[in-house]
């Protein structure tokens, strides 16, 4: 045995480990979506340990809601999850409907439905888009944010907003769809098909996003429902839970669509499963554009619900009154407690609403899927290298509305 | 099938489950404190219920009650069974129910959000601290006493003089757009800043020099002759602006 | 371009300005830009960034995540009150000449959460020098920003100003009288 | 001889004058004024927590070195491939050696476990 080996030998046994690194990748940070901070122990490039730190995007929406009547909370609710803003308007007249017990009228129902969806497809766009530019992948970013414009031009045309819609109304929406609601929808959808193909063909057999994707993050089925992960995530790990499927709201249960559901529930299988849905959520606006009916009511026709027409507020005295009600009392509720959920961006929205039978809401809690998949971050980051932070956080899709509300 | 959930636990725990309503189509279960941890350790061991897919931990703050003052909610559904229940429990303030972080993980940031939001601790917890506020915070923003708009500062404000934020549009101004007569604009081309919003803003200039423009820039001139002799009226001092 | 004197000198032209017009003319034309990017907004600011509007074409496209190297600091979305000290610890640590531009409501003045843990406006924090209004401000309001921004730099005054709106209000396309029941 | 070079040096003056040249125009018209907050180390908007000096483990150590040797072997190697008509049989052994030596050492430290990452 040469000297050199009595050395390693004793190294060995000396055990002389490196003190940890510690590293603070602050709320400033490009990988943290601008809103979380992470302190993390470094052994080298290893992760030891990892200390997540959400709230600095904590914007008071539970108290703010407490101030306003039950229509006014629209507004904050388009500021939840505000990559698919009108999936949070849906979600939240979903629940006060649930809680007066009505339902919107058939073509309202239709209309929820495909808007909604128009914004599930542009929340994985940038959810897609934006982890593979974290990875270098530049260009898929560009492509599917041109679309994702093109997409916020149908939702613009029809709410009069890109983005901060706030066209969800109790009992209704805001307005009926336009006149070239359907046609401009059925010709965005080629142009959707197109893009999912370009970039698939761009990053799926691309050995660096193959490496970086494939095997990191892997977070098992287990901890996936015990840290109360839904969406994308969950379906990634293999429990095939769908809002849309288990407990069908509004028309879901008309359209015959499936759920993409990985096995191994690592940042490739959410990925592909948010490439997948991409396109079942284009099967299920292709069915709704085709059953969706061309006349009919858009709102529910009660007064003490729906805002009355302008026409009619200045030439009618019931409908002065209806709106003077509806404006300074605000929304009559029943008395109770209420839980509804709905399939948001990324995985469950469920609002849990407590009235005292006044205009104003009581108690708002939003049920925030993106809180729930980013505790469970953790789990997938731990031990892994410091570079399988941005891909894995990418994937995890948090955004900072709704996870600090 | 909740229905099977709320009877299966009355089975198990007889007088102890103090309430059940399914209000709204919801199936709820009220608990007292002191089982809060044993009936959720249940629903999730059970081979019948296996709640193991946690939804939601919340409370609610109800400060006139007098026997309990918040409400906490637990919210957990079955992978299995797909069933749904919420349990219910009254705690009093400074009362600290058992934590449930052992059970689901997923309850861990819930209660410290919880601890963040209301104040009720949770014994047991690992890692009790502030999670969506900041540690230097006082006081527990849901609860129904802390005023909505009672900020407390890290870093103290600079007070902003260089912009005179008066509302947008003053009183004689009225809409920008009101205040333009189109045809003297149009006569004289077009003018990237409106007369009124130049005014409140000190802008430069850049009308061309039709004779539209000089009407124009003769009223803009009245305007702001008028709004300096009004500072020099009362005298307050007229620092220059900051812009570092 | 300031004092531009011209002299023609019988076919070649040469151009004489001051140093510093030369100078502010290069800093206008390559503003590097520290997205401090935190909520809403963050999603126009990508559009605005992406291929349809653009900003490339101002040369303001390179985002620099380390404040040594970048001019403006956009700070775009809402600012939290214990976002606070880390905006005001990046703008004191941005090299000169720098520059901030409040993106959108929030981040000019609180927007519609006035409640106990949002800043009301970031400039009660840092100087701003351009405050774009919208919640989120349209891509055309943003570059109309980054445009009024040049002009400043160019005229190297440091008034704040707000963007102000466009004077032929766009009619909200498809919305208007075109037959819908 | 001189001349023969005269491309190389022109290259390396141009090199340096741009090199240089920046830095004194940004160090001239740049505003230079150093404020304390500015001085501070920059960890992405908040407090620098943790040491700085630390130990790192042996392995960053023990790549790098290595890396070193087998790069600047393969940097002999260029000069020789130019040469290696003239050179003949002589150099070709001469070299051989070099490289038969090299490759024990990268046996040796291949058999040591050196080049294992996560040892």
């Amino acid at each position: 045995m040469e000297p050199a080996d009595d050395l390693l030998n004793e190294m060995a046994a000396l055990e002389i480990s490196a003190d940890p690194m510690r590293l603070n990748m602050g709320p400033s940070h490009p990988a943290m979506h601008g809103t979380i901070r992470m302190v993390i122990d470094l052994d080298g490039e290893t992760l030891i340990n990892l200390d997540v730190q959400p709230g600095y995007l904590h914007r008071g929406f539970e108290k703010s809601c407490e101030r306003g009547t039950w229509s006014q909370v629209f507004p904050y609710a388009d500021r939840l999850n505000y990559v698919s803003p009108m999936l949070n308007n849906v979600g939240w007249a979903l629940a006060v409907e649930k809680l007066l017990g009505i339902e919107v009228p058939e073509r309202c129902q239709y209309y929820r439905v495909i808007l909604g969806e128009l914004a599930r497809i542009a929340d994985h766009f940038t959810c897609n888009g934006a982890s593979a530019m974290e990875l270098g992948a530049f260009t898929p970013f560009l492509w599917l944010l041109k679309v994702r414009d093109w997409v916020w031009d149908i939702l613009e045309r029809e709410t009069g907003a890109r983005m901060t819609h706030s066209f969800g109304r109790i009992g209704g929406m805001a307005a009926p769809p336009t006149a070239t609601f359907k046609d401009d929808v059925l010709r965005l959808i080629p142009e959707v098909h197109k893009v999912v193909k370009e970039t698939e063909i761009m990053l799926l057999r691309n050995r660096i996003f193959l490496d970086r994707m494939q095997g990191v993050g892997v977070l098992t089925k287990e901890q996936a429902l015990s840290y109360g992960v839904t969406g994308p995530m969950a379906r990634s790990t293999g429990i095939p839970y769908d809002v849309r499927k288990d407990h069908p709201y509004l028309v879901y249960d008309r359209f015959d669509f499936d759920v993409p559901v990985g096995e191994d529930g690592d940042n490739w299988d959410r990925f592909m499963v948010r490439l997948e849905e991409i396109r079942q959520s284009v099967r299920i606006i292709e069915q709704a554009v085709e059953q969706m009916p061309d006349d009919g009511p858009i709102n529910v026709d009660d007064p003490r619900i729906i805002f009355p027409e302008k026409s009619d507020v200045y030439t009618t005295i019931e409908a002065t009154i209806a709106h003077f009600k509806l404006v300074m009392e605000g929304l009559r509720t029943p008395k109770g407690e209420v839980y509804s959920f709905t399939e948001g961006g990324n995985g469950e929205l469920g609002f849990h609403i407590v009235s005292d039978g006044s205009g104003t809401p009581y108690r708002v809690r939003v049920r925030p899927p993106c809180w729930y998949n980013l505790a469970a971050s953790r789990e997938m980051l731990l031990g892994g290298m410091i570079a399988d932070i941005i891909p894995t956080f990418g994937s995890v899709n948090m955004i900072g509305g709704e996870c600090d509300r | 099938m909740s229905q099977a959930v709320v009877d299966r636990l009355d089975a198990q725990f007889g007088e102890r489950v103090l309430e059940s309503s399914d209000a709204f189509g919801d199936h709820e279960v009220r608990v007292a404190l002191k089982d809060w941890a044993e009936v959720a350790q249940f629903m999730k061991d059970d081979v019948d219920l296996q709640m193991d897919h946690f939804i939601d931990l919340t409370a609610v703050d109800y400060p006139e009650r007098e026997l309990a003052r918040f409400d906490l909610v637990l919210m957990m559904r079955s992978s299995v069974t797909g069933a749904r229940i919420r349990l219910r429990t009254h705690v009093k303030d400074g009362e600290e129910p058992g934590t449930l972080s052992g059970i689901w993980s997923g309850a861990n940031w819930a209660e410290r959000e919880v601890w963040d939001m209301f104040g009720i601790k949770f014994n047991g917890h690992p890692d009790m601290r502030r999670i969506l506020l900041y540690e230097e915070f006082v006081g527990h923003p849901l609860r129904k006493d802390y005023p909505i708009d009672k900020a407390q500062p890290l870093v103290p404000y600079r007070e902003v003089d260089t912009i005179d934020k008066l509302p947008p549009f003053g009183i004689e101004e009225g809409q920008p757009f009101a205040r333009i007569d189109w045809e003297s604009r149009l006569a004289g081309g077009d003018s990237q800043v409106s007369p009124a919003l130049g005014v409140q803003q000190g802008q430069r200039r850049t009308l061309s020099d039709s004779e539209a423009a000089q009407k124009i820039q003769a009223r803009i001139e009245a305007q702001m002759a008028k709004q300096a002799e009004a500072a020099q009226a009362s005298e307050e001092p007229s620092d220059e602006g900051s812009g570092e | 371009m300031g004092q531009l004197k011209v002299i023609d000198g019988g076919g070649e032209v040469a151009v004489t300005t001051r140093l510093s017009d030369l100078l502010q003319w290069a800093r206008k034309w390559s503003l590097f830009q520290y997205p401090f990017v935190t909520a809403c907004c963050g999603m126009e600011f990508m559009a605005t960034a992406a291929p349809r509007y653009d900003i490339a074409r101002f040369g303001a496209e390179a985002p620099r995540f380390s404040p040594r190297q970048s001019d403006v600091l956009w700070v775009v979305g809402t600012i939290s009150q214990r976002q606070g000290p880390a905006v005001r610890r990046i703008w004191e640590q941005m090299t000169d000449p720098k520059w901030v531009i409040a993106f959108g409501t929030c981040a000019s003045c609180g927007g519609f959460y006035d409640n106990y843990t949002t800043i009301p406006g970031v400039d009660k924090v840092i100087p701003v020098d351009v405050y774009i209004p919208g919640c989120p401000p349209r891509p055309e309001a943003v570059l109309d920003a980054l445009m009024l921004l040049q002009d400043k730099i160019q005229a190297n005054d440091r008034k704040p100003i707000v963007v102000p709106p466009r004077l032929v209000p766009e009619r909200a396309p498809g919305r208007t009288g075109e037959g819908d029941s | 001889m001189f001349t023969a070079y005269l491309p190389v040096f022109l290259m390396l003056g141009v090199a340096l004058l741009v090199a240089v040249g920046v830095f004194a125009l940004t160090t001239a018209l740049g505003p230079k004024n150093m404020t304390a907050e500015k001085a501070i180390p920059y960890e992405s908007g908040s407090e620098t927590t943790g040491a700085s000096h630390i130990r790192l483990s042996i392995k960053f150590y023990l790549t790098a070195i290595l890396f070193v040797v087998f790069d600047i072997e393969a940097v002999f190697l260029y000069p020789w491939a130019s040469l290696f008509t003239q050179l003949g049989w002589l150099g070709f052994f001469e070299m051989a050696s070099f490289l038969v030596v090299l490759g024990v050492t990268l046996v040796y430290a291949w058999r040591k476990g050196a080049l294992e990452w996560d040892s």
